[in-house]
């Protein structure tokens, strides 16, 4: 029985910059143990605690791929004490990390059927994190047709920009970048994610769609796809609480009887309906 | 093993039988407040109180407790200590014993078990006291409880007048008072002596609040406008939670010791709205009512649903101590009469 | 002597039945001996509910800030001069409260009563101005209500309303030699040594439940200087020296604010004696800037203003 | 700007009762911009002596010194305050010194009433052409100080 509030120390190996106002960057980092930076495992949609020793800690969604081996990805917003820490720090500043926590997304559930990934803003991160997993030469063929929706406010805040550009080269994956509104140099398409989805109506044959976003869009995104005929335990979400513990102790993060950071964060539709609506 | 008599003038002579070997903690008067404290010898405790102001919670989940020191430079980092020698908690009345089952059972479950609190929880003996005078604001009886349960106690005693009797309910608290020689088997009259004021305790506590369904009557009272009437005048401060026995919430901060960093985690209370407010600003409780709404589901539904049996002990101390007098009973009338 | 209850109904029921308030906020009676409670009444048939006796201790003003329903609430001498405090500082809409005053011969401190029967717990009790009587298990007690008034209502001024729509039953006599800063003043007698010595102790057993900052009506900031975290200016933790600095703060804040009307002592779970910290505040302003909390609407707050002869003796010559 | 002051310098912040060389206190002084910053300026052009205890931090106004300052110094074990300021009437915003005449006489007060040693917070008006009353009021502020001895009241950890 280990200590489960006692972080595994871990050093920021590189830090990428995502979007134009840089109040988003991806940090990698390594553990310094390398024995548990082999061993470490996880489910895309999973997350971890990251703490910043003197701000606190707080639950970031692992933004890189189980498949991507020895490094952990975490793509943090600058919003509140603890990213504000992380963003004024530099390669080499020693953090803390532990997880996995939360349940992440069913990626044998979605065995070979087809996957529509709906993300929105930077809550896009792990969908990537799921997406570079299906794409994955080892994993792409468990997998049917894949459609990537992802739409950001503007061409700036578009994280992932290098995946972004990598993907667009594939030709197993449909994938469609929007902006709400576009600038000088923009040439893709405009539009809230809502309309996008609706004209691009994947079939929902067979199909799980995987939403996250901000509560904006999500309320938009529902309806549309129920149109598009996804039945609600086909519509899989990634739900936003404040946590602190991370492990279902804390008592904060509870939608009814069900724990965000351990039964979640990944809920159905079906799910979600039979839970009070306190989120 | 049947059951001790212990004399109410050996009382400071049995409890120093531990002292030293155990860690001893018993109610002790501070200033005007009783509160569970550690005491060095017998004679710091009176037994003759109605409940300490505060449930022993605060002995295994102390309001501040530090996880772990980062120092800097240094690798890795400095655990805090871990429990050390046994403990004796002398003196708990029955519903703060069923209590810390309840808490147990919670900070054991999942996959994630809570090691700094079960760790102190290990090395534990409750010795309980059984209630012959139950206050008019408890209601363990309507909640499973009993002024004489003994669930979570190794040993239990009754006070008998002038002579307590020493009822062994469990191998550990056996061990306690084996060894003890001097303590005078119970007679055929004292167990009798015993099992009355058992009943006049039980009827004193009459009428009970009906709470036979309430779990699945708030399923479906999510929406209910009843919740609108219920908070109006509560002002949410952290008195109800603070004082509950069976109340765990808790929040992690930093705190910089200057020569490092020390993560600490301290109470916290579903009433205060930082509770849940996201760093977006957006807050899924934005008002006393859902906070209120919150507090009654969890204890009432959302616990017993995940252990079948009510999140609560009806102690009372939440309606005694209350800035407002908001009495959870009138809120479980509220909800049942729905 | 007349029943204040019944006229306070009286009132209640005109004023929800002409449409006047949507909402009266008064006192109604407690679930346990010697208490009263809130109560929030929408409907003229449910008025009956209010009481007005020594138990109705609580701050009314409290309900009456970030609402934007008309109400009418009960206020005795100390809720009045909130109520000013509050007005003048632009937190509650003037025409949209109406305000039932009551002359009032100070509240009860039940923990004084709790405190004098010792383990016996009182199972019934009726309360007037005059008299206390209690029952309980084997024992049956009268006890004088001025005996266990709350401390800030044995030094009173205030016990009529400053600020009232309505005015149930007569003026009664003020008290005007009272001498309310007697603690202050022992306190202040003693060594700084001792003084330190007895606040952290009288405030080392602050469990940070926050009531007394809850139950406030001056404490309405909608972020607290101690819920801060960019800048985290003190610590959440029950460490003495961030809880001491929360009440000193608290205090300070209260200063040329604070009425007295004692909710917090009152509030307060570990029966801390939080008069003694906030009377100096108080006491400072009306001795150096002659400034008395609640009773002008007009009157700048203290700290927002200055004189030019406000003293200066402390600064280094 | 305040926080890095006290973090970085924090170090510093001298054991209890050090032994071996005679103990110095450590005492952050609020210098407002326009008279006290400058008569501090004087004083160091005239090549006049002052003790080096203080730490100067300028603000712009007495009236910008926040009570949280005064008291978070305190807590991280400082050993004195001061805070100075125009006088009356020579404000460059008017009324900013006089405001804060009231403000600091109330919190001072309180924190003495508490406990915290009187001499602990200390206030003066240094116009700016005072470099000579500028030393001689920090002369006054160490001497208090020093009598006092190490901080120990409201320390955090302490």
């Amino acid at each position: 029985m280990s200590n489960p509030y006692i972080p595994n120390i871990a050093v920021i190996r590189k830090i990428i910059t995502e979007n134009a106002v840089n109040d988003i960057k991806t940090f990698e980092v390594v553990f310094e143990d390398p024995e548990l930076a082999e061993s470490f495992t996880f489910n895309p949609g999973q997350f971890g605690m990251v703490s910043y020793f003197g701000a606190g800690e707080c639950p970031i969604g692992i933004a890189s791929s189980p498949t991507d081996q020895g490094f952990l990805q975490f793509t943090i917003k600058k919003v509140g004490v603890v990213t504000t820490a992380l963003h004024n720090s530099m390669e080499g500043q020693k953090i803390g990390v532990r997880g996995p926590y939360g349940n992440g997304w069913p990626i044998e559930a979605m065995e070979d059927k087809n996957i529509v990934i709906v993300g929105g803003g930077f809550a896009f991160t792990t969908l990537r994190s799921l997406a570079k997993y299906m794409l994955h030469d080892e994993n792409r063929d468990r997998y049917k047709d894949i459609t990537i929706i992802y739409g950001a406010r503007n061409p700036g805040e578009l994280s992932y920009k290098y995946d972004l550009e990598n993907w667009g080269k594939r030709n197993d994956l449909d994938l469609v970048i929007t902006v709400d509104k576009g600038d000088a140099e923009w040439t893709g398409r405009e539009g809230y994610v809502p309309t996008i989805l609706k004209e691009v109506s994947p079939s929902s044959e067979n199909a799980v769609a995987a939403v996250c976003g901000p509560p904006v869009m999500i309320r938009f995104t529902m309806p549309v796809l129920t149109e598009l005929g996804f039945q609600p335990d086909r519509i899989l979400l990634s739900l936003e609480m404040r946590m602190k513990c991370g492990i279902g102790k804390c008592g904060r993060c509870n939608v009814g009887n069900k724990f965000v950071c351990q039964d979640g964060p990944v809920f159905t539709q079906k799910e979600l309906e039979s839970m009070p609506k306190e989120y | 093993m049947n059951s001790k008599i212990l004399g109410k003038n050996q009382l400071t002579k049995f409890i120093d039988e531990f002292i030293g070997e155990y860690r001893v903690f018993a109610p002790v008067k501070k200033g005007k407040i009783i509160g569970f404290d550690e005491i060095a010898s017998g004679k710091e405790t009176c037994l003759d109180f109605q409940n300490t102001k505060q449930p022993p919670k605060s002995v295994f989940f102390p309001q501040t407790e530090v996880l772990f020191e980062y120092k800097k430079g240094e690798k890795g980092l400095e655990k805090a200590g871990s429990g050390d020698r046994d403990k004796i908690l002398l003196g708990m009345r029955p519903c703060d014993a069923r209590a810390l089952v309840i808490f147990d059972r919670f900070f054991s479950s999942g996959e994630h078990e809570d090691l700094p609190y079960l760790q102190k929880r290990e090395r534990t003996a409750v010795v309980g006291l059984a209630c012959n005078h139950p206050l008019n604001t408890c209601f363990c009886t309507s909640l499973g409880g009993s002024p004489f349960g003994s669930e979570g106690m190794d040993l239990k005693l009754v006070d008998l007048g002038d002579e307590y009797l020493v009822e062994i309910l469990t191998n550990k608290g056996e061990k306690l008072v084996e060894d003890i020689k001097w303590l005078r088997d119970a007679e055929e009259s004292d167990l009798n002596r015993a099992r009355d004021l058992a009943e006049d305790a039980e009827n004193a506590m009459k009428p009970k609040i009906s709470t036979d369904g309430l779990c699945d009557k708030l399923d479906g009272m999510f929406d209910d406008p009843v919740w609108e009437g219920i908070h109006q005048k509560c002002i949410g401060c952290g008195v109800c939670s603070f004082l509950c026995p069976t109340c765990w919430c808790f929040d992690v901060l930093d705190e910089d010791t200057g020569t490092g960093v020390k993560r600490v985690r301290i109470w916290d209370t579903c009433q205060f709205p930082l509770f849940t407010k996201q760093g977006s600003g957006f807050n899924p409780r934005p008002s006393g009512k859902e906070r209120m709404r919150q507090r009654i589901m969890h204890k009432f539904n959302y616990y017993p649903k995940d252990f079948g049996e009510f999140g609560c002990v009806g102690c009372g101390r939440c309606v005694r101590e209350c800035p407002v007098n908001l009495d959870i009973r009138e809120v479980i009338r509220a909800v049942m009469s729905v | 002597m007349e029943d204040l209850g019944k006229t306070m109904q009286d009132v209640a029921r005109r004023l929800l039945e002409e449409g006047k308030v949507d909402l009266i906020v008064g006192y109604e009676k407690g679930t346990t001996p010697i208490r009263s409670t809130p109560c929030f009444i929408r409907e003229a048939g449910d008025v009956q509910k209010l009481i007005w006796d020594p138990t109705c201790e609580a701050n009314l003003t409290k309900y009456l800030l970030d609402r934007d329903e008309r109400i009418g609430v009960v206020a005795k001498g100390c809720d009045s001069r909130s109520i000013v405090v509050c007005l003048a500082e632009g937190q509650i809409d003037r025409d949209r409260v109406t305000i039932i005053g009551v002359p009032c011969q100070g509240v009860i401190n039940r923990k004084k009563i709790e405190a004098e029967l010792d383990k016996q717990e009182v199972v019934e009790a009726t309360v007037n101005d005059e008299e206390i009587k209690v029952r309980g298990e084997g024992f049956e007690k009268v006890l004088p209500t001025t005996n266990y008034l709350c401390d800030s209502c044995l030094s009173c001024r205030h016990r009529n309303p400053v600020i009232y729509d309505f005015l149930v039953g007569e003026k009664v006599p003020e008290v005007e030699d009272a001498n309310d800063f007697a603690e202050v003043e022992e306190l202040e007698s003693r060594s700084s040594e001792d003084r330190w010595d007895y606040f952290t102790e009288e405030l080392g057993s602050c469990i940070r439940c926050y009531a007394c900052r809850n139950v406030c009506p001056m404490c309405y900031c909608k972020e607290c200087f101690v819920d801060e975290t960019m800048p985290q200016w003190f610590g959440k933790t029950d460490d003495l020296s961030d809880t001491m600095i929360f009440h000193i703060v608290r205090a300070y804040h209260l200063a040329g604010r604070c009425v007295d009307c004692g909710a917090c002592s009152r509030a307060c779970p570990m029966e801390i004696n939080l008069r003694a910290l906030r009377k100096k505040a108080e006491k400072i302003v009306k001795e150096r800037f002659d400034y008395e909390a609640g009773t002008d609407v007009e009157e700048a707050p203290v700290l927002g203003t200055f004189k030019q002869d406000d003293s200066q003796e402390y600064i280094i010559k | 700007m305040l926080e890095t002051l006290i973090a970085e310098d924090d170090k510093e912040v001298p054991e209890k009762g050090k032994s071996g060389d005679e103990w110095e206190p450590k005492i952050i002084a609020f210098l407002c911009n326009w008279c006290s910053y400058a008569g501090a300026d004087l004083a160091g052009i005239s090549r006049i002596q002052y003790p080096p205890n203080i730490r100067v931090v300028r603000v712009p106004c007495s009236a910008r010194v926040s009570p949280y300052f005064i008291i978070k110094i305190l807590q991280r074990g400082w050993d004195g305050v001061l805070v100075s300021g125009c006088h009356p009437g020579d404000c460059h915003y008017i009324s900013g010194n006089l405001v804060a005449r009231r403000r600091f006489s109330v919190l001072k007060d309180i924190l003495e009433y508490v406990g915290v040693e009187p001499g602990r917070v200390n206030f003066s008006w240094i116009s700016a052409a005072e470099g000579e009353r500028f030393s001689k009021v920090v002369k006054e502020v160490v001497m208090r100080v020093k009598a006092l001895g190490p901080a120990e009241r409201l320390v955090k950890g302490g």
